[in-house]
């Protein structure tokens, strides 16, 4: 399996990590409609390419990575923190 | 309430054949080869949580990846770099509370949230020392365990024989040594995970060695 | 048998001595004999020798029978991908014979054959051979219908293969990790040269080779081969970096340089599978001579150059009396001047490169005259042949490299500019030249590999051309033959398929199977590919080639699984379950106790006494800090702002879609420190699920969330007299005043201080849940038991308690409900807080509520109580249709009769509906509706 | 081709024939060639009907098409060639032992097309109904099984649990002792669950099409679909620009990359789903042999080599490079269950792409986009559909409205949440 460099531990097997894909934003619960709520629930990019998505160090620093991979050759391109990347979308 | 025996706190690796130590049953056995496996669990293991780069990290002295031999009050501590904003401090036998308290002493006024737990029953301990440990753990862990990689003072978590485990490199007066750590109910697979895997490196069964006084000053 | 060479006699089918006197660079050991047996017949070889070279040595050339037609198959290439020389050898099948090493009492037979090698039954198919063209299960056996079972039978018992006895032992095999810098793949004079380069450069290197001995060609060339050899062993052996590993093969390369390395011939170990990640790899295997396809090119006796020199050079096996020798290049001339000085006759030398060819080879069971393509005729039994090369390219191609078909050189060629930088090539798969021109180029490639691997500064190294042989193309005369040894397909086949539209290289490999078999292509394609491009009337680089897949050479099962690790976990309560009888459960990773032989017995003991039940599993969450509450808020879908410390709550979690995750208590033990509870099952889940919150979408609050699930030992003790129980052990003040119904107290129980004890009621009875550090649960448990003796103390197991828990209508998430089942349909109506502002799936309930159309969880009795209908009988609507099932049921020991709950369509699930439930057995009974609470609606008992 | 003197296709009602052991022999005896299964016609520049994805789903639509409503104006179009995507990828297992009655009714249809196929295509398609085991090693597979079980049974289709000592008859290879890490407590036994040659089904379908005069166009990618006030107008492929007004979407692994071309949004990703195969032994395996908890099933093919199967990989992709952890996970799980195979040799491995679904059921039938319709979302279990498919998609085009058999697995349920269920149960659907 591809190497995935954590920010943490540096790069690890991808098999200590589990994959928790794309994620779409959350649409406020107060105000969402049914479509809304399932397109966020089901509907992903599904690109051939370049995704943004999450993964878990499980077996590692128990962080949540925020990481671009390449969906056709694995390359990874960047991998950070997802409270770093949450801190900085709240600003 | 009625009388009862004096609790005596067992491993989660069966010893044979079993001695008591501290209030700890362990094993009696003496290995004679230079490879050996030993059950340390009795060693009083005390984790602390806090922001990984915050005045926590400073007071501790020690960051994610490293560990320090030191002393907080409560005997000698062996303060383990277990995970970004998470360290896990090792001390002898029956000094969990002491060291539970030294380390909040510690942590107090950094102004941050920090947690300490004692987790000395949560948690298995094992110690994998000599010539064939670098043999043995590749057998089962994928991580690179060259000096250029993983030099003596290392700490580091990742699967070993499919447990998720805390190693840490604790060489021993200059012989190779890992300390192993995992969630205790796993423990007594990973001893024997560990055994399999020794079992064409002649790795022996010892007893409790102890925390020690560790290698060289790091 | 003789270590000398005695007189020979002519004729294949004499077994005659065929050991050539001692020869320079031979690597049989003659001082020393092997004995094994071949078919049930004694023979004797040397240490050294493969199965096949002592076979040969002692007059064989017939190995096995072939595929379909059965035809008699001998040596090609007389190394491990030579397909006639599969053997079975004691239980086990498909042994390379002209690979493995003699070993002292091997037990060697040939495979599928039948009465025997030399005359089998099934030869009968050759003569149906123009009824069985490629393809024809496809076209027959259609009708009738019914017939086909009796037709694949027949099919199967045609296998031809090796046998695993059923009683075969796994055997030792494992791994090990590696990290080398560079990885040299070939162990010939380039990826010897490459490794040395590497190794001086400062890099850790290993070399795998997949023969017996590092050296490749070298080792059966002539003296000037022989001293760059002990010239290039000499530099390895000086280089510690260097570890070598023979009787191994790189079996792929995978994403990232990850490199599983088969290492074969260990003493103790089956085999071993290496996983290195490498910082660089050299793909260095050579060339692999291929053969050539015309009229009887399976007869035993047709053989490749490089296996004549190799059987003369290595094992110093006389390949055959007289032959007839087809070449096109050096290698073909080199090993004419072998044959002649092993003593065979070279008959004739046909020259491909002056235009010269061969029609056919002739015989039965083995070579006996080969028709020259001038028409002349010549009593042989040995045809050699001398066409050209295919460049292993498999493990480039695994690199994302598509070599290209190079008309010049007769080859397909690796396109260096489609490499990873981690992947270098050396030696013949990137062309020839001298032994001194490859050294110079793979020492190059070596310190570059290294450059790149350690990442040292500085530009790269310039590696030099290597030069590039002419060949004629030359892959078959047009006169037939077959293109596939190993699956008996020949070029007839081929056009064949093409013809009918099978018309490109991966139509016509799946039509046919040609390239399918043992040797995964590796002497079959290009020929398959040149046959097609033929066909179809396009250029070979048009046709192109399949793709190379994983695994290089074959490998075992047994390496691929290494030692079994498959962990599982234990309570510190294990010894003494073991002690006394508990049958084990296998849940998950967890081996717990089901029951100690008497699950109703346990269930009354628990009604009427006090049972104890090891419940360490049960996942727990060490919750601290100040946000706390919002966290329990949005995870739960019930509210927790106000709990008080020293309460304990049950809380019901749903995921975003609103469907049901997991269940459990958590109470409060300080102002800012909680205790979670999860299923036992669902600990790791939750605790990643809470990070993911806290880490992705909450980073402001201030929590840490720590596993303690095995730091504690958890007891439930539970039944009318625990509190008696308890009581003998403890200080605490265990009345209801003081400890009521769902709180949390902290305190020293048997002696062991800091247990944290719940009381809750999953039974229904009065209990008390005891979390114990976990050392001491043992110690725990077994004070508990002897101070209970005169109370009636029993264990019980996960068995009683699901009968326990069904009596009191609790559901169990995952068995009660399932991977769709919202919130509303778990029967937690009431505990789901939809007034909350915001909480995980808030909306799916919202909507499932307003819609009010989903199933129900309902209780459930037969009219019939001593009917228990099992766990998922169907429950039908009156049209007969499904609506809905039984998920749990049980005999209540309590009631004496049979309780259940199930799941129900809404219009069915009012209390005091009737309905149908279909038994497996096919009987129908009528059920009621009822409340799920079977056993204390009113929850008095737990309560006191 | 129009002859009729057995080298030929066609004759008046419409049945394939031309492959019989009759015609074998004739063959073998005069040495003659063999027509072609299908041919290369010329590419029109416009089509009744076009289908993307030369697999079992869009040939046996074709198929259909052409014989059950007479369309025959057809281009089935393939970016390489056909039967090359995961048609020839999986592990050909056929069964109908599904959890919902819609998934159990829909593949009981399937299966019972399987049974006649070969007479019906005129083509041995190789349908060994030798029985398919799904083994349990915990109570809560024991209580999905005998929930498939129920289902089953009351849909008609046969299917029991069994114990131990059954299992161990059916295959005695099988490590049955109560000491193993995943004792065996019991199975799920389908009698009618087989396996069958699945690129023979590509080829029957294709031929079969091919006669009815459906034109396969192999090497034609298709890189944009021209939509024209909410109407599909056309096709652009690598060969030029196809008009038509029906479109279906018939592929696996690029399903939401041609929705996309159509502005269609699909609730799918993509997954590479591995399989391998070892060395051939004497036969000794007789049923499908499939472990939920272990993700892992087995089948011997006739010519003695075991076909394994897994679930999905971990992550979403693209990649059909496969990884070394599922060969080493494949085997461990095999050995797990049969110890005595240690000795065996993986001899090849690779993989296909599968759309998965957020509820393990296709998504089949009209779209937003009029004349655009799909039949996607196949996860793992595309290849065993495929003739139902094939002949519910017929009539969905041909009648602009999909059939009963198939009104479940409409793409609007994924926005009005109404799931289908066979999620309750498969954690690995083979």
């Amino acid at each position: 399996m591809m190497l995935l460099p954590c920010p943490w531990c540096g790069p690890r097997n991808a098999g200590e990590f589990k994959y928790a894909g794309e994620g779409g934003a959350r649409p406020d619960p107060a105000t969402t409609t049914p479509e809304e709520w399932r397109r966020y629930l089901y509907f992903h990019a599904n690109t051939r390419g370049w995704v943004t998505e999450s993964w878990y160090h499980g077996a590692g620093c128990r962080r949540w990575l925020v990481v671009e991979r390449h969906t056709l050759t694995h390359e990874v391109r960047e991998v950070r923190d997802a409270v770093q990347v949450a801190r900085e979308g709240a600003r | 309430m009625s009388d009862t025996a004096a609790p005596l706190a067992r491993s989660p690796i069966a010893p044979s054949p079993a001695t008591v130590l501290d209030g700890w049953e362990v094993s009696a056995r003496a290995a004679t080869g230079a490879s050996t496996l030993s059950d340390e669990t009795p060693l009083a293991k005390v984790l602390v949580r806090a922001p990984f780069d915050g005045a926590g990290r400073e007071a501790l002295g020690v960051g994610f990846g490293r560990t320090l031999r030191t002393d907080l009050g409560s005997g000698a501590v062996l303060l383990v770099g277990s995970a970004p904003g998470e360290w896990l401090a090792l001390g002898a036998p029956g000094t969990a509370p002491a060291l539970r308290t030294a380390l909040e002493e510690r942590l107090a006024g950094t102004g941050e949230l920090t947690s300490v737990l004692d987790l000395t029953h949560g948690r298995a301990l094992v110690r994998l020392q000599g010539p064939a440990a670098t043999a043995v753990l590749a057998g089962v862990c994928a991580i690179d365990l060259a000096d250029t990689v993983t030099p003596d003072g290392t700490a580091l978590r990742t699967s070993v024989a499919a447990v998720v485990t805390d190693v840490v490199r604790d060489d021993v007066a200059g012989v190779r040594s890992y300390l192993l750590h995992c969630e205790r109910s796993s423990g007594q697979y990973l001893w024997d995970a560990l055994l399999d895997a020794g079992s064409r490196s002649a790795v022996e069964v010892t007893g409790f060695r102890g925390l020690g006084s560790g290698g060289t000053a790091r | 048998m003789s270590i000398l060479p005695t007189t020979r006699r002519r004729g294949a089918d004499d077994a005659t001595d065929r050991r050539l006197p001692p020869r320079e660079g031979e690597v049989i050991d003659r001082r020393r004999t092997v004995g094994f047996t071949w078919n049930g017949t004694r023979y004797t070889g040397h240490p050294g020798d493969t199965i096949v070279s002592a076979l040969a040595a002692a007059g064989e050339r017939v190995f096995s029978r072939s595929y379909k037609y059965h035809r008699p198959r001998g040596l090609l290439t007389a190394s491990y991908l030579d397909p006639g020389t599969m053997v079975q050898v004691g239980d086990e099948p498909n042994v390379r014979g002209a690979h493995r090493l003699l070993t002292p009492g091997l037990e060697v037979s040939s495979q599928n054959t039948w009465p025997s090698l030399r005359f089998d039954v099934k030869a009968v198919n050759g003569l149906a051979e123009r009824f069985l063209a490629t393809g024809f299960y496809y076209k027959t056996f259609i009708k009738p219908e019914r017939l086909w079972p009796a037709y694949e039978k027949v099919l199967r018992t045609f296998v031809h293969a090796g046998e695993v006895p059923p009683d075969t032992d796994r055997g030792y095999y494992d791994k090990r990790h590696a990290h080398p810098d560079v990885v040299v793949a070939g162990g010939g004079p380039a990826g010897m040269a490459a490794a040395v380069a590497a190794a001086r450069a400062g890099a850790s290197v290993m070399l795998v080779e997949e023969e017996h001995q590092l050296g490749g060609h070298l080792r059966w060339g002539g003296p000037g081969d022989r001293a760059a050899l002990r010239d290039l062993r000499a530099q390895v052996a000086a280089q510690p970096g260097i570890e070598v590993l023979t009787d191994s093969v790189v079996a792929a390369r995978y994403d990232d340089n990850w490199i599983p390395i088969v290492q074969r011939s260990l003493p103790g170990v089956d085999e071993r599978l290496i996983k290195a990640r490498a910082g660089a790899l050299v793909v260095a295997p050579g060339l692999i001579e291929r053969p050539y396809v015309f009229a009887g090119n399976d007869l035993p006796g047709v053989v490749l150059s490089t296996a004549v020199r190799r059987l003369i050079n290595l094992w110093a096996v006389q390949p055959g009396q007289r032959a007839v020798v087809l070449t096109a290049n050096p290698e073909g001339d080199a090993a004419i001047a072998d044959l002649e000085d092993a003593g065979v006759e070279v008959a004739a030398v046909v020259d491909a490169r002056r235009g010269e060819t061969i029609t056919a080879a002739h015989g039965r069971q083995g070579v006996r005259a080969v028709e020259l393509g001038d028409g002349s005729r010549v009593e042989a039994d040995l045809l050699v042949t001398a066409v050209g090369w295919t460049a292993p390219t498999s493990l480039l191609n695994q690199s994302g490299d598509n070599p290209v078909y190079d008309p010049r050189t007769a080859r397909f060629r690796p396109d260096p500019a489609r490499m990873p930088e981690d992947v270098l090539a050396a030696g013949g798969i990137v062309g020839e030249g001298d032994v001194a021109q490859v050294v110079e180029h793979a020492d190059a490639v070596g310190r570059e590999a290294a450059r790149r691997a350690l990442r040292t500064a500085g530009t790269a190294v310039t590696v030099p051309d290597l030069a590039v042989a002419d060949h004629p193309e030359l892959f078959t005369n047009g006169t037939g033959g077959f293109v596939d040894l190993s699956e008996d397909v020949s070029a007839k086949d081929i056009i064949t398929a093409a013809a009918e539209g099978y018309d490109s290289v991966e139509l016509v490999k799946r039509y046919t199977t040609a390239t399918m078999g043992p040797g995964q292509g590796k002497l079959e394609t290009v020929n398959t590919v040149a046959v097609l491009a033929e066909a179809t009337g396009s250029t070979i680089a048009e046709t192109g080639t399949t793709t190379w897949r994983p695994m290089y050479a074959p490998v075992t099962l047994g390496a691929l699984a290494g030692r079994p690790r498959e962990p599982v976990r234990y309570s510190p309560m294990q010894p003494w379950h073991e002690r006394h009888g508990a049958v084990p459960l296998v849940a998950g990773q967890w081996i717990r106790p089901d029951h100690y032989g008497d699950p109703a017995g346990e269930v009354t003991a628990v009604r009427t006494a006090v049972g104890l039940i090891d419940v360490t599993p049960i996942g727990k969450l060490d919750l601290r800090g100040p946000d706390v509450p919002e966290l329990l808020e949005l995870l739960y879908v019930n509210k927790w702002q106000k709990l008080g410390v020293g309460r304990v709550r049950y809380g019901v979690m749903c995921a975003e879609d609103g469907v049901v995750l997991d269940d459990g208590v958590t109470g409060r033990l300080g102002e800012q420190h909680y205790l979670m509870s999860t299923t036992s099952s669902g600990a790791a889940a939750v605790w990643e699920w809470a990070e993911r919150w806290l880490q992705t979408a909450r980073p402001q609050w201030q929590v840490h969330v720590t596993p303690v699930t095995t730091a504690y030992a958890s007891i439930n003790v539970a039944g009318p007299r625990s509190r008696e129980l308890l009581g003998r052990l403890t200080d605490l003040d265990l009345g209801s005043e003081s400890f009521g119904y769902m709180s949390v107290r902290t305190g020293t129980v048997a002696g062991v201080a800091d247990c944290v004890l719940w009381r809750i009621g999953f039974t229904g009875e009065l209990s008390f849940e005891v979390h114990v550090p976990a050392a001491y649960g043992l110690h725990v448990w077994e004070q508990l038991m002897a101070a209970g003796e005169d109370l009636g103390v029993r264990p019980f197991g996960v068995e009683a308690q699901r009968v326990l828990r069904l009596e009191k209508g609790h559901a169990i998430v995952g068995q009660d409900t399932d991977g769709l089942t919202q919130g509303f349909s778990a029967g937690v109506d009431e505990l789901i807080k939809l007034d909350k502002p915001d909480f995980v799936g808030k909306p799916e309930l919202v909507w499932q509520h307003g819609r009010d159309t989903h199933p129900r969880l309902v209780g459930l009795r037969t009219l019939d109580g001593t009917i228990v209908p099992p766990e998922a009988s169907q429950i039908l609507d009156r049209a007969g249709g499904i609506a809905g099932r039984v998920t749990s049921s049980r005999m209540s020991p309590t009631l004496g009769r049979s309780i259940g709950l199930a799941q129900l369509d809404r219009e069915l699930a009012a209390v005091g509906t009737r309905v149908t439930v279909r038994l497996p057995d096919g009987r129908d009974v009528v059920a009621e509706v009822t409340d799920r609470v079977h056993v204390d609606p009113e929850g008095e008992r737990q309560r006191v | 081709m129009t002859s009729t003197n057995g080298n030929g296709h066609r004759n008046g009602i419409g049945r394939v024939r031309g492959y019989s052991a009759w015609s074998l022999l004739r063959h073998g005896l005069s040495r003659s060639d063999w027509p072609r299964a299908w041919h290369d016609r010329e590419l029109r520049p416009s089509y009744d009907a076009v289908i993307i994805g030369g697999g079992v789903h869009g040939l046996a639509t074709a198929y259909y098409l052409a014989k059950n409503h007479g369309m025959t104006n057809v281009a089935v179009l393939d970016r390489s060639y056909i039967g090359g995507g995961g048609s020839g990828r999986n592990t050909s297992i056929l069964r109908s032992n599904y959890l919902t009655p819609e998934g159990v009714r829909f593949y009981d249809r399937s299966v019972k097309l399987y049974e006649h196929l070969a007479a019906d295509l005129n083509f041995n398609v190789m349908f060994s109904q030798r029985g398919h085991l799904t083994l349990a090693h915990n109570d809560a597979s024991m209580r999905t099984m005998a929930w498939r079980t129920e289902v089953n049974k009351l849909q008609g289709v046969e299917s029991a649990v069994i114990g131990p000592g059954e299992v161990k008859e059916l295959v005695p290879y099988l490590d049955t002792s109560a000491e193993t890490r995943y004792p065996i407590l019991g199975a799920l036994y389908h009698p009618p669950g087989g396996v069958v040659r699945h690129d023979a089904v590509v080829w029957g379908y294709a031929r079969a099409a091919d006669a009815h005069g459906v034109h396969i166009h192999q090497k034609t990618e298709v890189t944009g679909i021209d939509v024209e006030r909410g109407r599909v107008t056309g096709v652009q492929t690598t060969r030029g620009r196809i008009a038509t007004p029906v479109v279906l979407n018939a592929t696996a692994g690029w399903s939401s990359l041609i929705s996309d071309m159509a502005g269609v949004a699909m609730p799918v990703q993509t997954f590479p789903l591995q399989a391998a195969v070892t060395e051939p032994v004497r036969p000794f395996l007789d049923t499908v042999v499939v472990s939920g908890t272990l993700h892992v099933y087995v089948s011997q093919t006739d010519r003695g080599e075991l076909v394994f199967g897994a679930s999905v990989d971990p992550f979403a992709s693209y990649s059909m490079r496969g990884s070394l952890e599922f060969t080493e996970g494949i085997a461990g799980h095999v050995l797990e269950l049969m110890p005595a195979l240690a000795k065996m040799r993986l001899l090849r491995q690779w993989a296909g792409l599968c759309d998965m679904t957020p509820d393990y059921s296709p998504i089949m039938g009209p779209t937003p986009v009029e004349g655009f319709y799909v039949d996607v979302g196949w996860g793992t279990y595309g290849f065993k559909a495929g003739p139902v498919s094939g002949e519910a998609m017929a009539a969905c085009l041909a009648e602009g409205k999909p059939p009963e058999i198939i009104s479940a697995f409409g793409l609007d349920r994924f926005l009005s949440g109404r799931l289908v269920g066979e999620k309750g149960a498969a954690a690995v659907g083979h």
